[in-house]
C-alpha cells in the first residue's frame, strides 16, 4: 500500500480524542472512506498502518478524528510526529436516497459523519443528525463534538434504560426517512440494523480490523448475505459501508 | 575512474533471472495470498511473475473474523484459505492476466485432490506453472499438514508431478523439517522449492484473558529465519529456491538471493511498503555494487 | 464499590506460583544464558528462580565474534556456550546465591556426559534444579541436536532422570517438533518443560555479501512462536510449563500464563528493559484483573 | 539494562556527526566508559540501544559524539529526538601512568579522548593529543573537531605513504610517553598496537557489537591473552579499553 508523506496542518486533542488535519493535494474523499495512516516510514514497528475514518475535507486539507488506543494511534497523537497516509479507499455511504435522511452517530465513530453531511449539504438533501453522548464521556465533550457538528441532536444516554437504543429511540418514526446512516458503537449498530430492518433502508459504517486495505489479504472478513447465503466480504474494499440487510449477523 | 566492463554500474542493471527455464523480468514476485486482483495496478512494472491466492478443488468460506493481529515486526494472520473454488478460479483467470507468467497456488485436502487440480491446469495455457501450498491440512493423515514430514511431501509432489508433465511444479514448505522436505520434494520431481510459509503462531488477549488467534506468523520478524532455510535448503538441493519471508525492502531481496533464492516472493511487507519502492531499492543495490540479479543468487 | 472478597484488587497481587514443589516467589526468572553474575543486582526482588548461563563439562572458549545482530524485533546470537566448565563453575556458585532457588543449564556432547553432570549436581546443595539445554549438538548422532527428534530427547531425559533422583529436572526444547519431543520428555522423566530456546536463523550482510552470522533468533519477534509452542504442548503434557521468547513488558508474561506456563523467563527482552519494570506491569496488570498470578496458569 | 531518559540539552550537526549534550544527574563518567543510548522508550524497533562513548561532561551536562550509521543513530540524530541512557558504564583507561602521555585518535572514534584529555589535565599529567584528519574528511571537518580538542595536533593522512600509521609515525621517539592512550580506525589501533609493542604500555578503546552492556550476553567478545592463553573478554565489562598486550590480535 502506498502511503504519502503529508503535512499536519494542525493537530488537537481532547481528552483520548485526536483531531488531525494534514494538507491533501490528492483523490478527494468520499464520505465514509477511509484512509491507512502511520506515524513514521523509518520504523516498522507498529508494523500495519491504521485504517481511519475521513472525517473532513475542505480546500486541500483533511482530517481525521480518532481515539487514542494502543500504540499505533499513540503514536499519530504525539506533538510533531510526521504522517503518512494513503489515498483515500473503500465503498463509502451510498448517497442516493431521495429524501430526508437521518445520521446516527456516537463515540468516536461518528467521524464520517462530518464529510457525509456536508456531502447531503451539497446534494440538496435535508439530514438529521443525532449523536449519543455516552455517560463516561469527559466533560466537556459535548461542547467539543458539537463545534464538528453543530447542526447535531445530541443525544446523552446517561440514565436512559438501554443505551445503545438511546439514539435510535430519539429517532422517532423511521418512516420518516429515506435512509439511516449509522456509524457508531458495535451495539449502535446492530441496534440500528434490528430497528431498521424492513422499515427504512439503513447503512453501516463497520471497523473490521485491516492488514493491506486493498483487497489482497481477506483479513477484514465480514458476514455477508451473497445469493441467499452466508459469505465473507471484505471491508476494505466492499466496504467499509455495508447496507444493514446485506450483514450477515 | 577505471572502466569495469563486466559490470552494469552506470547503466540499468540486468534485473532478470531464470527460474525452471523461464525468463522473469524481475526476481520479485506476490506471495501466495498477499495480492488480490483488486491491486494489480502497476504489478507488470515490479513483478517477474503472478502468484493469485491459493486455490482449492472447492470454494472455501475461510475463517470468522479476526483473521489478522499485529505483533512485533510482523502479522498473523488465519484467513483459512477463502477463495472461490478451482472453476471459477479458471473461468476468472483472465483477471490476472497483466502480461506476466501465472504461477497459480493450490492446496487440497488430499493428494489426489492435488493431482486432480494439477491435471486441470496442466490443460489450461494461461497457467505457466503450479505451486503446491503444502501447508495445508492432509485430510488423509489426521489433519497434520502435507509439510509435516518427507513421506508425505514425497507422495502429494509424485502425484502431481505425473499430473503436470509439462509445467514447472513449486513445492511450497514451511520452516519445520524443512531440509529433509526440500529433499523429499525434489526427490519426487518438483522443480522449485519456495520456502517459507508462514510460521505457527499464537496471540493471545491479556485483557480479556482469550486466545485472540491460532494462525500463521509472517513479516520481517520472520525474515532472520526464512534466510536460514533458504540458505541450508540452496546448499543441499539442486532445484532453484524461491525465498520469501519479512521481505519488506530491496536490500531484503538482495539478502534473500545472496542466501541461494533465485527469486524472492513479497508478503505482508507489501501491506506496509510498496513493492515498486523494493524494487527500486534493489536496483540502486545491484548499481552501487555493479552487479547482475542473477549474480547474487548464492554468491555468499 | 462492591467488595471482592475472593479477588487481591486493592491489596498487592499474590505474585507466587508453584513450580514442581517449589515456591517461586515470582513466577520470573532470567532465560539461561542471558543474565550474568555481574548483573544481579535487585535480582532477588524481581525473580522467583536464578538461572545461569548453560555449563558443560569443560571450559568453552565460545565463538569468534561477530556473536550478536540485531534483526527486527529481535536479535541473532551465536555465543558458542563460553562457559568456565561445571568444576569451575561449582566452585564459583557461591556468586549465584542472591537467595533464590537456583536452576542449573547444563549442556554435553552426549548422553553420558549429560547423565555425569546430573549426578554431579545431585550432590552439590546450593544447586535447586537442572534445566537440560538440549538444543546443543549431539556429538554421537552426527552433530544432530538433542532435541531434534522424541528419540534422543527421551533417551538423554531418562538417563539425566536416573543420575538425578530427587531434584527438579527441566528439559528446554526449541520450536521444532516440540509437541512430540515434549511428550518423550515427559515420559522419559522430566519434571517440567521449559519452551522455546531460540530458533534457527541466518543474517546476511548484503553489503560485504557474506553470512553475518548463523545463529538463534529470540526476542519480541518470537513471542506469536513461543506462544503456540507453550499452548499447543501445555495442552498435552500433565507437567508444568515454563514460557521463554521474547517477553518485553508484563502484559507479555501474562500472555505466557494465560496460554499455559507456570513461570516465565525473560531474556534478550532484559537486554532491551529491565525486568523490574516488567514486574511492575505485572503487577498492574494482576491488580487491574483482580487476579493472583497461579490464576492465570492456561486459563484461556 | 535501566535507561533512563534525559533532557537534551543540545543537538549539533556536522556532516554525518552529531554532538549531543544531555543533562545527566547520575553517575560521573570515567574516560573509556560508554553509554547505551536510544531514542524511543515506546518503540522496540530498532530493538537494541547503542553504545557509545561518554565525550564530555561538565556541571551535569554530559556529551555524545558520533557518527549517523544506521538506522539506530539516524533516529538518535534526529531534531527533537527523546534520549534514553544508560549510567556510564565499562572499564575505561588506566590514567595513572605517571608521565607525560600521547593520546591518539582518528575519525568519531576521538570522541572519548576529550573526557580522557580533561581528566588527565585535573590530575596534572601531561598530554600530547594527535588527531588523524583522513583524506575523506568533508570540508571544514578539521576546525569542527579542533573546537572539541583544541590543543591538539590535527594530523592529515592526505599524501602519506601509510594513512594508518601517519597519526603514530607524528608522535617521533614513542619512549617520551609514559603511556599511549588509542582510540581510532581499526587499522590504526592495530599500528598502535604492534608500533609500542615492548617500547611504552598503550590502551585501546574498542567497539565490539553489543547487547546487553552489563556482562550477561557475551556478544561482545574480543580475543585476549588469559593466564597465557587465548580466550574471550566481554568488551562491556572488561573494557571496551584493553591494555594493548592482552589483546590476542
Ligand atoms: C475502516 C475503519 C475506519 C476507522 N476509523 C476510525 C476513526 O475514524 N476513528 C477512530 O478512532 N478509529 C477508527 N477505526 C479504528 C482504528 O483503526 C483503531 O482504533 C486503531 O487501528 C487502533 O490502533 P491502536 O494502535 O490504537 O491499537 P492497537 O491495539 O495497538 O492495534 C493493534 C492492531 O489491531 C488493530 N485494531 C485495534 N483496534 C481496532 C479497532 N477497533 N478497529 C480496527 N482495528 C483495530 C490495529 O489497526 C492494529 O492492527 C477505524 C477502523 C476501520 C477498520
Ligand atoms: C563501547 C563502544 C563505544 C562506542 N562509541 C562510539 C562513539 O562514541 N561514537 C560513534 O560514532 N560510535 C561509537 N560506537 C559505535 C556505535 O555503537 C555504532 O556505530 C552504532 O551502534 C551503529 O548503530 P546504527 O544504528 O548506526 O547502525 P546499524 O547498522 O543499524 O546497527 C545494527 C547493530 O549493529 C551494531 N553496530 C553497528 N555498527 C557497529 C559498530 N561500528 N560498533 C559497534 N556496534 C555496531 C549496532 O549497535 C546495532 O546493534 C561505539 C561502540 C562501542 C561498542
Ligand atoms: C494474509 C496472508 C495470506 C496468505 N495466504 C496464503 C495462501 O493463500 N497460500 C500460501 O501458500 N501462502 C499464503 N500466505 C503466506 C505467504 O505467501 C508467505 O509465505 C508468508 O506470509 C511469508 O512471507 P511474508 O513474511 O513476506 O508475508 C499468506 C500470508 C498472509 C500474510
Ligand atoms: C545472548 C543469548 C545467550 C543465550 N544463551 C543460552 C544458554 O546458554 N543456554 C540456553 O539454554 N539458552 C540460551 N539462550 C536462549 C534463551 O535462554 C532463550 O531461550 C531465548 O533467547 C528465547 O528467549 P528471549 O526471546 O526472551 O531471549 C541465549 C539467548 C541469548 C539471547
Ligand atoms: S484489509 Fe486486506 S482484504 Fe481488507
Ligand atoms: S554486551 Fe553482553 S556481555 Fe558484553
Amino acid at each position: 500500500m502506498k502511503l504519502h508523506e503529508v503535512e499536519v496542518a494542525a493537530r488537537e486533542r481532547f481528552g483520548n480524542h485526536a483531531l488531525l488535519r494534514y494538507r491533501w493535494p490528492g483523490r478527494i474523499p468520499e464520505p465514509g472512506q477511509f484512509v491507512m495512516a502511520r506515524a513514521s516510514a523509518q520504523s516498522l514497528d507498529p508494523f500495519l498502518p491504521r485504517p481511519l475514518f475521513a472525517h473532513d475535507y475542505e480546500d486541500g486539507v483533511m482530517s481525521l478524528l480518532f481515539e487514542v488506543r494502543g500504540r499505533g494511534t499513540a503514536l499519530l497523537a504525539e506533538e510533531d510526529a510526521r504522517l503518512l497516509v494513503s489515498n483515500p479507499v473503500g465503498q463509502g455511504f451510498d448517497t442516493d436516497s431521495g429524501g430526508l435522511v437521518a445520521l446516527v452517530g456516537g463515540g468516536v465513530w461518528v467521524s464520517p459523519l462530518k464529510l457525509l453531511g456536508k456531502s447531503l449539504g451539497r446534494a440538496g438533501i435535508a439530514c438529521d443528525t443525532f449523536l449519543e453522548i455516552p455517560a463516561t464521556a469527559p466533560q466537556g465533550y459535548a461542547a467539543w463534538i458539537s463545534e464538528s457538528y453543530p447542526d447535531a441532536t445530541l443525544v446523552p444516554t446517561e440514565g436512559t434504560p438501554d443505551p445503545s437504543r438511546a439514539v435510535l429511540d430519539r429517532l422517532g418514526a423511521l418512516e420518516r426517512y429515506a435512509a439511516i446512516y449509522a456509524s457508531g458503537p458495535a451495539e449502535m449498530l446492530d441496534v440500528a440494523k434490528r430497528t431498521a430492518a424492513g422499515m427504512v433502508p439503513a447503512q453501516l459504517a463497520l471497523r473490521e480490523r485491516m492488514a493491506c486495505a486493498n483487497g489482497s489479504c481477506y483479513g477484514c472478513a465480514v458476514p455477508v448475505w451473497k445469493s441467499g447465503e452466508r459469505a465473507y466480504a471484505r471491508a476494505c474494499v466492499e466496504g467499509p459501508v455495508f447496507p444493514a440487510e446485506v450483514l450477515a449477523w | 575512474m577505471v572502466a569495469r566492463p563486466e559490470k552494469t554500474a552506470g547503466v540499468a542493471p540486468d534485473l532478470a533471472v531464470k527460474l525452471c527455464g523461464l525468463s522473469l523480468a524481475t526476481p520479485l514476485m506476490p506471495a501466495a495470498g498477499t495480492l488480490a486482483k483488486e491491486a494489480l495496478d502497476g504489478a507488470k512494472e515490479v513483478y517477474g511473475a503472478m502468484v493469485p491466492k491459493t486455490v482449492t478443488p472447492g470454494p472455501r468460506a475461510g475463517n470468522p473474523p479476526p483473521r489478522v493481529a499485529e505483533v512485533p515486526s510482523g502479522m498473523v494472520n488465519s484467513i483459512g484459505l477463502q477463495n472461490p473454488g478451482l472453476e471459477r478460479f479458471l473461468k476468472d483467470l483472465h483477471v490476472w492476466d497483466v502480461g506476466l507468467p501465472l504461477f497459480v497456488s493450490v492446496a487440497a485436502d488430499t493428494v489426489a485432490e492435488f493431482a486432480a487440480m494439477c491435471e486441470r491446469l496442466a490443460s489450461d495455457t494461461k497457467v505457466t506453472a503450479v505451486e503446491l501450498n503444502l501447508s495445508c491440512p492432509n485430510v488423509e493423515h489426521g489433519g497434520l499438514q502435507f509439510c509435516a514430514g518427507p513421506g508425505t511431501v514425497s507422495d502429494v509432489v509424485a502425484a502431481c508431478r505425473e499430473a503436470l508433465p509439462e509445467k514447472p511444479l513449486f513445492a511450497k514448505l514451511t520452516n519445520e523439517g524443512v531440509v529433509a522436505n526440500a529433499v523429499a520434494a525434489e526427490g519426487a520431481g518438483a522443480d522449485a522449492l519456495t520456502l517459507i510459509n508462514t510460521i505457527p503462531a499464537l496471540v493471545v488477549d491479556a485483557r480479556e484473558r482469550k486466545v485472540f488467534m491460532r494462525g500463521g506468523l509472517s513479516g520481517p520478524a520472520i525474515k532472520p529465519v526464512a534466510l536460514r532455510m533458504v540458505y541450508e535448503v540452496s546448499r543441499v538441493v539442486e532445484t532453484p529456491v524461491v525465498g520469501v519471508g519479512g521481505v519488506s525492502s530491496g536490500e531484503d531481496v538482495a539478502e534473500f538471493m545472496l542466501a541461494g533464492a533465485t527469486a524472492v516472493q513479497v508478503g505482508a511487507g507489501s501491506f506496509v511498503r510498496e513493492p515498486r519502492e523494493m524494487l527500486d531499492e534493489f536496483v540502486a543495490y545491484l548499481r552501487e555494487n555493479g552487479l547482475r540479479a542473477r549474480e547474487l543468487t548464492g554468491s555468499i
